[in-house]
């Protein structure tokens, strides 16, 4: 038994059932004038998860555009699970950055680790080994007790996902600011190793081949969880509770292992994370990607659960699970691979050549819908934009020298705030030395990893500091990716690209898209001038509380390459007598 | 020498101790899954760190009925040298090849950083390239590394030089700060600090390196007189 | 003094990585005749009395720090009063 | 089914780190009522009879995984036939 009792096509519509799933009404008609008919309870989910903005990025599309994607070290840019550059010596470096912001809120620890998770699975997604993870979070004022709680939970959910999983949390930023008060941002971002000729992608080719389900089973976890994630946060959030994932790291360190060695195989041909809306966006995607359709057979997808619907199945956010494609009659060997692993591979479909995700539970079609309909067609909107009155206001204040009375306590008071004061309480508690390859940890500018059988090393650092983003979007956007820069720099490297993560409130208010819009105007600029391309990344929007948003805060990743072991650089002053220089304007 | 790092399910230090052996110690080492039983053809076992099986229920509970162990067992007996770090330590007290048990962390938190150790006994097979006393900083990484131990059991490990390392600043609320123990005959040793994360300047610190250096040359020395 | 036992189990749909590896494990030691293993907390709290109803009391404690409601549920039981 | 409800309980001489730190939080909230805390697991076993005495299995799957003896101790009750 299912425990909702799914409503009829025609109610659907009478009763706008629609806008409770977070469509529109303009959206439902589009999804009618699409299927030709009124589309079903399942159908219509499907076209909720893909349409929201979590999964579609139907309001920051036209804002995405504008970064420069492309230079001649990038070999995979946005629209795969992670972006790859070339590294040199047929190595490369995939990398990005994701967000949970709101899961982490309702459910702090989880919310984190699942984070954590799932940025990691994007990156061995695409056939890189994870070597290194950082995060980037955001939280309210330290003298509220939810506050504290939920800044410890997180950190404890970031530590306990990475430290079991075994891949090392190497850097991070943490910034205290009541604008974030009710709405924290969790961002974690991963940083993988992989051959040229290892590159895997998300497609799902050659009409009948098999479509496997790789991983943990499908339980009722994360129901809209996608829908959810792109809605505002407001009192009754609470009671969308059940939405909640919780993540098992050693799970994931067994799935992991196993498709490292998976992509290996030559009998693999595409292989795709179920993150948000799971089963839906991996399926829809790989079909869409390779021109193709999938027909599934729900009955067989491994259930943690009785009684589950084919709505419930197709939206689970469960973790710790893959889609597969691989060649048709090679499922045993396929299956004995995950075998040693412990985990379940099973064949639940097969490639198609009608572009469309036909889906059978229980012996009846209960879906059938073009896959280019879920994976590319959602609306774009362009919304309106406006510059907020408070931008006039604080740019027509003089710059103002502040008064300092007393330097030593001053300079006390400052490395006091949270914000500025040492990080140890927090990376302390990351296993940040595993695998053996860090050679700056955490507490430095960019964490260094050397790349081990090479002279070679990454520097990486997440960075973003949102009050310039507040005052002026433009230049606070180029400052985000400037200090990135001049962290990787100093460490001695030279920055090869970027991911961010595009943390903002609302975007139907024109005040907060226009925030959007000057970003990432600074930020493209700045890529620009530095050739450091955005070579994939992730929109969080509806930060908000009770109507109030918290700062912009596009947070950027960045990964440089260091040629020489020997052009390593650490921040700490070496030695009594060494001379200091100001260096710049 | 030819070394065996036993790899669990969600072992995860397993290559750390495979490179410290063989790019920094120079010997022989192979990577030996849970479930395969044969380690006749290794001169010593390594149980290396990370968290096996998820350290569900408690740390090491689940690996201890691995088919592996009872020839781990086998081998402990034999006189080979056995050593678990961190993880691998959890596991050896689970088995009952080392006296006592491990609690979470006083602190309740996990902690990853260097520390500094004092050799207490430096005549075992793996510490005699040491000095007694000496100090060395190697690195931590645990959420459950609290030893605990009653009373009686406590007493013997000093009486009879069971004690290898102790915390020089206790980080985790050990008793008597022990960082690691041999059994009784001294051929197996338990601790928490990682010494295979700890053979490279490189990396902040190479003093784990001279405890594989030991083992090596006790092992030579042993086998050395015969030839 | 008065003694309370708390019980706090994950919510029924909610995934238990913990109570999957000690089953899996148990299985593996030939108890196959277990069929389910879910892990929960067990605490054990020992109050004074006050002029608050303990039920009151606890069940509070539960709701705002023992319990988290999101993921799991709480049950307790109230002792005779303890002398210590 | 058989369902077997286990208690795994720090032994008295072992301190509780995190049951110190929960009252400590719960004296933070004014719970001042709170004497002592202290945590342990709780485990819900389903189990198929067998012809062996349940007891007598459940016994040794504590001894052996459930519980670590140097520093637990357990407890069980087994529970009402159950029927799914
Ligand atoms: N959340 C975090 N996770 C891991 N490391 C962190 C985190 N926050 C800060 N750090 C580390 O602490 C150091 C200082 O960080 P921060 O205070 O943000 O300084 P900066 O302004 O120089 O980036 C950096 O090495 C950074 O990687």
């Amino acid at each position: 038994m299912s425990l909702m009792l799914e409503p009829a096509q025609q109610q659907i519509k009478d009763e706008k059932i629609y806008r409770e799933m977070g469509l529109t009404d303009e959206e439902f008609s589009l999804v009618e004038g699409i299927l030709g008919r009124l589309p079903n309870y399942t159908e219509l989910g499907l076209f909720s998860v893909m349409w929201s903005e979590h999964c579609s990025y139907k309001n920051s599309k036209p804002l995405l555009k504008k970064f420069p994607v492309t230079g001649e070290q990038v070999l995979q840019g946005p629209g795969e699970g992670a972006g790859i550059v070339d590294i040199g010596d047929g190595q490369a470096v995939a990398f990005k950055i994701e967000s949970h912001n709101h899961p982490s809120a309702i459910e702090p620890y989880q919310g984190a680790a699942t984070g954590v998770g799932g940025i990691i699975r994007d990156v061995f997604s695409m056939g890189a080994r994870p070597i290194a993870i950082l995060n980037s979070l955001r939280f309210g004022e330290l003298d509220s007790p939810r506050v504290r709680y939920l800044f410890e939970q997180v950190v404890a959910g970031i530590a306990g996902y990475g430290n079991c999983i075994g891949i090392p949390t190497v850097g991070g930023e943490v910034q205290f600011d009541k604008s974030y008060d009710g709405n924290p941002l969790v961002n974690a971002m991963c940083v993988g190793l992989i051959n040229h000729d290892e590159i895997q992608k998300g497609q799902a080719k050659g009409v009948g081949n098999t479509v496997m389900y790789v991983g943990a089973k499908t339980g009722r976890d994360g129901i809209h969880g996608a829908t959810f994630a792109s809605e505002e946060l407001t009192e009754d959030s609470d009671e969308k509770r059940p939405a909640v994932q919780v993540g098992d790291p050693f799970m994931e360190k067994l799935l992991l292992e196993a498709c490292l060695e998976l992509i290996k195989n030559d009998a693999l041909i595409g292989i795709q994370d179920m993150g948000a809306a799971g089963l839906t966006s991996s399926s829809a995607e790989m079909a869409s990607k390779a021109g193709s359709g999938i027909e599934m057979n729900l009955d067989l997808v491994p259930q943690r659960e009785t009684g589950m619907s084919a709505y419930e199945m197709m939206l689970s956010e469960s973790q710790e699970r893959m889609l597969i494609v691989i060649e048709k009659g090679r499922e045993a060997e396929i299956q004995e691979l995950f075998h040693k692993y412990d985990l379940d591979a099973v064949a639940v479909g097969t490639v198609t050549d009608d572009k469309r995700l036909r889906l059978v539970h229980e012996g009846n079609v209960v879906a059938d819908v073009p896959v280019d309909a879920l994976a590319e067609d959602a609306p774009v909107y362009h919304k309106p934009s406006k510059e907020p009155a408070y931008y006039r206001e604080f740019q027509a204040i003089e710059n103002a020298e502040p008064e300092v009375e007393n330097v030593e306590e001053t300079l006390h008071a400052l490395l006091k705030q949270p914000t500025i004061a040492s990080k140890e309480w927090v990376y302390d508690q990351y296993d940040y030395q595993v695998r053996t390859n860090t050679v700056v940890t955490p507490g430095s500018d960019a964490a260094v990893l050397r790349i081990r059988g090479t002279e070679k090393a990454l520097a990486m650092t997440t960075d973003c500091n949102s009050r310039y983003l507040y005052l002026d979007p433009e230049t606070g956007g180029k400052i985000a990716v400037a200090e990135a820069a001049r962290n990787i720099v100093c460490s001695g490297g030279r920055p090869l690209a970027i991911t961010d993560c595009l943390n903002f409130g609302s975007p139907d208010k024109p005040e907060i898209f226009w925030q959007m819009e000057k970003s990432v105007d600074g930020m493209s600029e700045a890529c620009r001038v530095l050739n450091a391309p955005v070579i994939g990344g992730n929109v969080s929007l509806y930060n908000e509380t009770n109507g109030t948003a918290v700062y912009p805060t596009p947070v950027v990743g960045m990964v440089g390459l260091i040629e020489n072991l020997e052009h390593i650089t650490t921040q700490s002053f070496k030695q009594v007598g060494d001379a200091v220089y100001l260096v710049g304007e | 020498m030819k070394f065996a790092v036993i790899v669990f399910p969600g072992s995860n230090c397993d290559i750390d101790m495979y490179h410290a052996v063989k790019d920094e110690l120079g010997e022989e080492v192979e990577y030996v899954w849970h479930d395969e039983a044969d380690l006749t053809q290794f001169d010593g076992v390594l149980l290396p760190g990370g968290f096996s099986y998820g350290d569900y229920l408690r740390s090491g509970s689940i690996a201890r009925f691995s088919n592996v162990m009872s020839e781990v067992v086998k081998a402990a007996e034999e006189g080979k040298p056995v050593l678990g770090v961190c993880n691998g330590f959890q596991i050896l007290l689970e088995a009952g090849l080392l006296p006592g048990a491990m609690l979470r962390n006083q602190g309740l938190k996990f902690i990853c950083r260097p520390v500094e150790l004092e050799v207490v006994n430096n005549e075992t097979m793996f510490t005699q390239a040491y000095q007694k006393n000496e100090r060395i900083t190697v690195p931590v990484a645990h959420g459950e590394g609290n030893y605990f131990c009653d009373a009686d059991t406590l007493k013997q490990l000093e009486a009879n030089g069971q004690i290898a390392f102790r915390y020089a600043d206790n980080p985790n609320g050990s008793l008597l700060s022990i960082a690691g123990i041999t059994n009784e005959k001294g051929n197996v040793l338990g601790m928490m600090p990682h010494p295979e994360r700890a053979v490279d300047e490189l990396l902040g610190s190479a003093d784990g390196l001279k405890l594989f250096q030991s083992i090596v040359k006790h092992w030579r020395d042993s086998h050395v007189v015969n030839a | 003094m008065i003694k309370v036992k708390v019980h706090v189990t994950l919510r029924e749909s909610v995934l238990d990585p913990q109570g999957t590896a000690v089953k899996n494990s148990l299985h593996a030691m030939d108890y196959h005749e277990v069929q389910d293993v879910r892990i929960g907390k067990y605490l054990e709290l020992l109050i004074e009395p006050s002029d608050r109803p303990i039920e009151e009391t606890v069940k509070e404690m539960c709701e705002k720090l023992l319990a988290n409601t999101v993921i799991e549920n709480y049950e307790f039981e109230v002792e005779e009063a303890v002398t210590q």
